[in-house]
């Protein structure tokens, strides 16, 4: 049963990687960066089931909170950037390129 | 074989539904998918017995954060014309997805090939709330004072981000 | 303290010191006119004691950096001497001449370090040692290029820095590899020339070391193909780094090879005499050549340098004492003149804001004594008789013929070469009808006369009276020429 | 070795002189032009006594004076003394050359009356006497060698005195580079010469005692470079062609330098290696035909000009060739003696030239200076007794010195070179009588200023001596005892030859002289001809040869300096190396392009690292798993 777990965590997280190299739209790359947290929290609960030790639960656990703080701030960035530039374009947001 | 039916239905789910969540045009679309996605993650923990687990994962993923998603994007009033124009997106999605193909096949391939099962057999309450509780203030006391700092500086952040200038 | 060391650091200490008085210039100037003094005197301390029977003296050994080998190991003979004799006279001489110009600190404060470098590098002995004084020689030099440069001083500040850069690096990697292969033949790093002198190269080996190093010291020079960072460099140049580069710092390049390549690829150089010979013959008349058409005076005498140079690496690779007598001779006599001639033309430009050939003119009909002194320096460049220029010109003239007939057919036309411009040179700027520029030339003020004079004193000294300077030089030549299988120094 | 004050005091006196002129000159302005004179004339005045008293004694005594001042360079086996040696042959130098200077000093100071650069005129001229005496009395060759180039820069200073007009100085200019590519010849010849046999000392006593070690191919080398010096100095062909120009300079100066002294360097050097070129056959008999080439051109090329000091300038010319062709049959006390004879009459015209310019509101064209007869008669007087002594009319002094030339030239066998030499010689009394017809027999009148008395009594003197010094050498046939040529006591080859024929040669050739000096007459005498000359023939511009060195040397020696500058250095070295250093900063812009500041971009970046990393540990590592 492992073994499918850990394949399945690594299909969903590919898929996410994907999702958040190729979509510019940033809510969909949250969710995508929501999806490798979860692909590592399937994971996580399988080795967990598979050794019967809590503390992987635990650090699931943990991942979720961060995951929640993580939202919080991400929802608080949609508003300001979309206040200012009216899009949700990915590409807006390059002040971090050397050509400017 | 109850159990091998069900992953394999819920994790055909979860499969199919987040490609449709990075794939979809809206954002409100991709949300929706997301939901299916992340209750089908949240059966398949139930399904290895971490009850605990299973209802978090439905209460703060499913309930709170995605509705939390949510209500921004209709908070925000998400036009079409507001979206990214994506024209090459087709493109962008299969051309990602060659990169990632021997990245998840390689790893697939070593997780087959490798001899990681132990199968301990567990007692009944394990994974319930009893057990994770214990372990979580005995062995992580420390990490989790530390999320609920971090929990905090989140609040704090996203208040003093969402502030309108002055 | 050594006194070498004190002529080393002197100048570098006091600089460092003088970043806290910047603003107050006249009070910089008196300083670097103080310092550059005492470290003639110093100098001077020095030639009168160096004993001209003996050839390496005033030798300093300390264990520097034990774990890499690296010495501080300093010491003189007759051919740095006369290096570190001139570096002594020309630095004070360059304030005093441009008292009146340059009313910027940081120019006298570059200068100061570009002295102590200079000096660091002739009197060091060890590999490493003499690397660090190098690049802290040319560092000064870039900033002055960018900062009191003349016309896109920037891009040749950087094209100058690249090019020297690229020499160095080259050396560098030439210096550790040395480095390396004496801890493999012997068990332990080593920096220090006497005991690098030991190592045995295979040929393709020592070959690319041999590269390595001449590349610096090539652009340095600069020997033809390297020459191409120099019109701009000296066209763009303020007085003072003009002054030392020509006057200095290339021949710290042809002094380096002696030193080092000589003595450290004793066969590989031999080998290659026959092509550098070659090189700086063809350099020579090229860079002749080159001079006649330029209408730019500074470019001129750059040009003018170089073919000089040529002559001077000439003179090294013929290995005999003639040839090295003369080169030396010749370093110092050179430095002497083209720093009196380029010290004339900044003063010049101070009067007429030009310094291209054609705006210049007729200056002899109001400024007889200025005439004077620049016909006599642009004389002394040609190499009349009795000035110091000649001397040195006849001994590598002769070494050349003693060498190969051919060969010293071919230098002896540096005593044509020179005139082609020189003459043009004296009859444009000096004679002829005064021009917009020059009508209101100011003659020779007091301070200015009291920077040349010397300068002129000195050259006519070291042409009539040469056997005097030479005795110095001569133990240093002899055991160099007499040892032809060994290297050239050892103690 | 010894070390006599008076050569010492001899050599020491002009530099001294010179020096404190320079020194007043210079740092103090306003000096009084007497003081210069006295300076002047002090320093020459005393040299000048002292050199005769060399010769006097040396003529009389043969004692050989001689002095040290110190080891001037000794490096290796180059171990050079500057010290000086007054043996006949440089105290015959010193006889007339320092007499001459002074005699010139004197008129110097009346033809430069008021210039503003008395001072100059004079701290250059005493420098030249000086670097003349070290050039005349060295004892080495690399000290001569110093004297030659000293002349040859003084030389140059003089020529460009005039520096406001900006031809002087390039007239300047052209007779120093062409000087310097005769002293390259010399100074090569000498480095070879040290390297066959100067380990044994470098005197010119023991260059001679080793000569013998050489071989032959090197003395025929050597021989030529030196020759080549020669011909810088002493304006031969090729190298002659800065002569005329450098009349440019003050009169005084082209009568010293460029007549009496300096320019007869080049058969003094080659009277000095006299030794060496009597083994250098071949060299000796080159010498001669240039010397008769350069005879004959300038005779030919004097005989079509019209400023006065060139058509001295190319008979100054025309004689050296004279004198070069008796050197190269090995007569070489005949060439000195003619160059003594001519130091006298040659300077003695060209004070007579400058006197009338003064005279004449500085025209210098024979064509506007008709007519002068009866407002300068003295300068009439001298100037015919010049013409008729050039044109060796018997029983002046250039008669004997020229006939001795002619007689050996016959006595050598080559019958070419004698017949060229006569042809020159006729032409020479054609062109000086032209000269002196046009001027002066004339119906035209024009008055000018009297002369100083300091320029005339000089020219008294030397029309005295080049009247009669020919009586020093008297010939055997007029029961002469050849005293000069006994004196100098030279490696001569002796002339053998019947009286009959002397006698024979003299008369026809005087007769002949005579001949052209009538036709001649009724040619220009009292008529217009001078006026209806060509000034477009081929002749009269000197056969174009400036021009032709203009295009084969100059012109190609620019363009290449102009190719070499713009082509090779600049576009083909600086700009590759420029490419290299942009090609660098375009390939650094390259990579910011891949830098936009997109962060998903920078994940894809991650992401195909990643794949790669993943696929080469999975290749490597992928059997042992």
């Amino acid at each position: 049963m492992l073994k499918a777990y850990m394949i399945l965590s690594v299909i969903l997280f590919s898929i996410g990687i994907v999702g958040l190299i190729s979509r510019r739209n940033i809510i969909v790359i949250y969710m995508s960066i929501e999806l490798l947290l979860n692909s590592v929290n399937i994971s996580l609960i399988a080795i967990s089931a598979d050794l019967a030790d809590s503390s992987a639960q635990v650090m699931s656990l943990i991942i979720i909170a961060i995951a929640a703080s993580e939202a919080a701030l991400f929802m608080s960035l949609f508003v300001i950037l979309f206040r200012n530039r009216s899009s949700l374009d990915a590409n807006l947001f390059d002040i971090l390129s050397s050509n400017k | 074989m109850q159990n091998e039916v069900l992953f394999a239905i819920l994790s055909l789910m979860a499969i199919l539904s987040s490609i449709i969540m990075i794939s979809a045009y809206r954002p409100i679309d991709s949300a929706l998918s997301f939901i299916v996605t992340l209750v089908s993650i949240a059966a398949l923990f139930a399904l290895v017995n971490a009850t605990f687990l299973f209802i978090v994962q439905i209460i703060i993923y499913a309930g709170a954060i995605l509705s939390l998603i949510i209500f921004i994007i209709m908070f925000l009033n998400i036009k079409d014309e507001n979206l990214p124009e994506e024209k090459h997106k087709t493109k962008w999605l299969l051309g990602t997805s060659f990169i990632i193909l021997p990245f998840s096949a390689i790893l697939i391939d070593l997780i087959l090939r490798s001899d990681i099962e132990h199968n301990v057999v567990a007692s009944d309450k394990f994974g319930g709330i009893h057990q994770v509780g214990l372990t979580l203030f005995s062995k992580w006391i420390l990490p989790f004072e530390l999320v609920s700092i971090l929990l905090l500086v989140a609040l704090i952040g996203s208040v003093t981000l969402a502030k309108r200038e002055k | 303290m050594n006194i070498l060391s004190l002529i080393i650091f002197l100048p570098i200490i006091v600089a460092l010191f003088l970043f806290f008085i910047k603003e107050n210039v006249k009070l910089v100037k008196i300083v670097y006119i103080i310092v550059t003094l005492a470290v003639l005197l110093l100098s001077l301390d020095l030639y009168i004691n160096f004993n001209p029977d003996d050839s390496m003296q005033f030798i300093e050994s300390h264990i520097w950096i034990a774990e890499y080998g690296i010495n501080y190991h300093l010491g003189v003979d007759g051919v740095s001497l006369g290096i570190v004799m001139m570096n002594a006279i020309i630095m004070p001489l360059i304030a005093i001449g441009l008292y009146k110009q340059r009313d910027n600190g940081g120019y006298w404060i570059n200068l100061l370090f570009v002295q102590g470098g200079v000096m660091g590098a002739v009197l060091s002995l060890d590999l490493m040692l003499f690397y660090l004084f190098w690049e802290l020689m040319l560092l000064p030099i870039f900033f002055m290029l960018g900062l009191f440069g003349y016309a896109r001083s920037n891009f040749i500040a950087m094209k100058f820095n690249l090019y020297t850069i690229f020499g160095s690096l080259m050396m560098l990697i030439a210096i550790l590899y040395i480095a390396v292969v004496h801890k493999e033949q012997f068990g332990f790093y080593s920096f220090d020339l006497n005991e690098l002198k030991k190592l045995s190269f295979s040929s393709m080996e020592s070959l690319l070391v041999f590269g390595g190093f001449m590349l610096a010291f090539a652009i340095k020079i600069p020997i033809f193909p390297f020459h191409t960072w120099l019109s701009d460099t000296y066209r763009s140049a303020p007085t003072g780094i003009v002054i030392v580069m020509s006057a200095l710092m290339a021949k710290l390049g042809v002094y380096a090879i002696w030193r080092f390549l000589f003595s450290l690829f004793n066969d590989t150089s031999h080998l290659l005499a026959p092509y550098f010979i070659g090189l700086g013959l063809f350099g020579l008349i090229y860079f002749g050549i080159s001079a006649m058409s330029q209408n730019h005076l500074k470019r001129m005498f750059a040009f003018s340098s170089a073919s000089h140079l040529s002559l001077i690496v000439v003179g090294f690779f013929i290995y005999d004492i003639y040839g090295l007598v003369g080169s030396s001779y010749l370093i110092v006599a050179h430095a002497l003149s083209s720093a009196a001639l380029f010290l004339m033309v900044g003063i010049m430009f101070e009067r007429t804001r030009t310094y291209s050939i054609d705006e210049l003119g007729g200056i002899a009909r109001v400024a007889p004594k200025f005439a004077l002194f620049f016909a006599f320096f642009a004389l002394s460049i040609v190499g009349i008789p009795s000035t110091a220029g000649f001397v040195a010109e006849l001994l590598i003239i002769l070494g050349a013929f003693t060498y190969n007939i051919y060969i010293g057919f071919i230098s002896a036309i540096t005593i044509l070469i020179a005139m082609l411009f020189m003459f043009k040179v004296i009859s444009k700027v000096l004679y002829g009808e005064l021009s917009a520029a020059t009508a209101n030339f100011k003659d020779l003020r007091f301070h200015e006369l009291l920077a040349l004079i010397p300068l002129a004193l000195l050259i006519l000294a070291m042409g009539i009276f040469p056997n005097f300077f030479i005795h110095k030089i001569k133990p240093t030549a002899k055991y160099c020429s007499t040892n032809l299988e060994g290297p050239c120094y050892v103690k | 070795m010894k070390n006599d004050i008076l050569l010492n005091i001899l050599i020491l006196s002009p530099l001294l002189s010179a020096l404190f002129i320079f020194f007043i000159n210079i740092f103090f302005v306003n000096t009084r032009q007497y003081i210069f004179t006295i300076l002047a004339l002090l320093g020459s005045g005393v040299s000048a006594l002292l050199a005769l008293y060399v010769s006097y004694y040396s003529y009389f005594y043969s004692k050989i004076f001689s002095s040290h001042f110190f080891t001037w360079l000794n490096v290796g086996e180059f171990s050079i003394e500057l010290s000086f040696r007054a043996d006949s042959l440089s105290s015959f130098m010193l006889l007339f050359v320092a007499p001459v200077s002074f005699l010139i000093h004197i008129y110097a100071t009346g033809y430069m009356n008021k210039d503003k650069s008395y001072g100059r005129f004079f701290a250059y001229f005493n420098l030249f006497i000086f670097f003349m005496f070290i050039l005349v009395l060295a004892d080495n060759p690399i000290v001569m060698f110093i004297g030659w180039e000293g002349v040859g820069l003084t030389s140059y200073a003089l020529v460009s005195f005039y520096f406001e007009d900006i031809k002087n100085t390039y007239a300047g200019n052209k007779a120093f580079i062409l000087n310097r590519i005769g002293d390259f010849g010399f100074l090569s010849a000498l480095m070879i010469l040290f390297i066959e046999i100067g380990s044994g000392g470098f005197s010119f006593e023991t260059i001679f005692v080793n000569l013998h070690q050489i071989d032959n191919q090197s003395v025929n080398l050597i021989a030529f470079l030196l020759f080549v010096g020669a011909m810088g100095k002493s304006a031969q062909i090729p190298l002659f062609v800065w002569l005329p120009d450098a009349m440019a300079g003050p009169t005084p100066v082209s009568a010293l330098i460029h007549a009496a002294t300096m320019v007869t360097a080049g058969v003094y050097m080659i009277t000095r290696f006299a030794p060496l070129y009597n083994i250098a056959i071949d060299i000796s008999l080159f010498i001669s035909y240039i010397g008769a080439l350069s005879a004959l051109f300038a005779a030919i090329v004097a005989s079509r000009q019209y400023d006065i000091k060139k058509i001295l300038a190319y008979s100054t010319m025309s004689q050296l060739g004279f004198m070069f062709m008796a050197l190269g049959v090995h007569a070489y006390s005949t060439a000195l003696f003619h160059m003594f004879t001519h130091a006298f009459f040659k300077a003695l015209l060209f004070m007579v030239a400058g006197a009338i310019i003064v005279s004449f509101s500085h025209k210098q064209d024979i064509r506007e200076l008709r007519g002068i007869k009866y407002s300068a008669p003295l300068l009439f007087i001298m100037m015919g007794v010049g013409a008729i002594t050039i044109s060796a009319i018997p029983p002046f002094s250039a008669f004997f010195s020229k006939d001795a030339i002619m007689s050996s030239l016959y006595v050598s066998s080559h019958y070419e070179l004698f017949a060229i030499a006569f042809v020159a010689s006729l032409l020479t009394a054609y062109y000086m009588f032209r000269m002196l017809f046009v001027i002066f027999f004339t119906k035209s009148f024009q008055d000018g200023k009297q002369n100083a008395k300091s320029m005339i009594y000089p020219m008294l003197i030397l029309t005295f001596l080049s009247l009669f010094s020919g009586f020093l050498n008297f010939p055997e046939i007029f029961l002469g005892d050849l005293n000069v040529s006994s004196w100098l006591n030279l490696a001569d080859k002796k002339v053998l030859i019947e009286h009959s024929t002397e006698i024979i040669l003299m008369f026809v050739n005087t007769v002949c002289i005579m001949a052209v000096i009538y036709f001649t007459y009724k040619r220009y005498a009292y008529t217009d001809k001078i006026l209806q000359e060509s000034e477009v023939s081929i002749v009269a511009n000197k056969f174009y040869i400036d021009e032709i060195y203009d295009v084969v040397f100059v012109k190609p020696l620019q363009y290449l300096s102009i190719f070499i500058n713009k082509t090779i250095s600049y576009t083909m070295i600086d700009r590759s190396i420029n490419i290299i250093a942009f090609s660098y900063a375009k390939a650094g812009r390259l990579f910011s392009y891949i830098e936009n500041g997109n962060v998903r971009y920078y994940a894809l970046y991650m992401a195909i690292g990643l794949m790669f990393g993943f696929v080469y540990l999975y290749v490597l590592l992928g059997t042992r798993l």
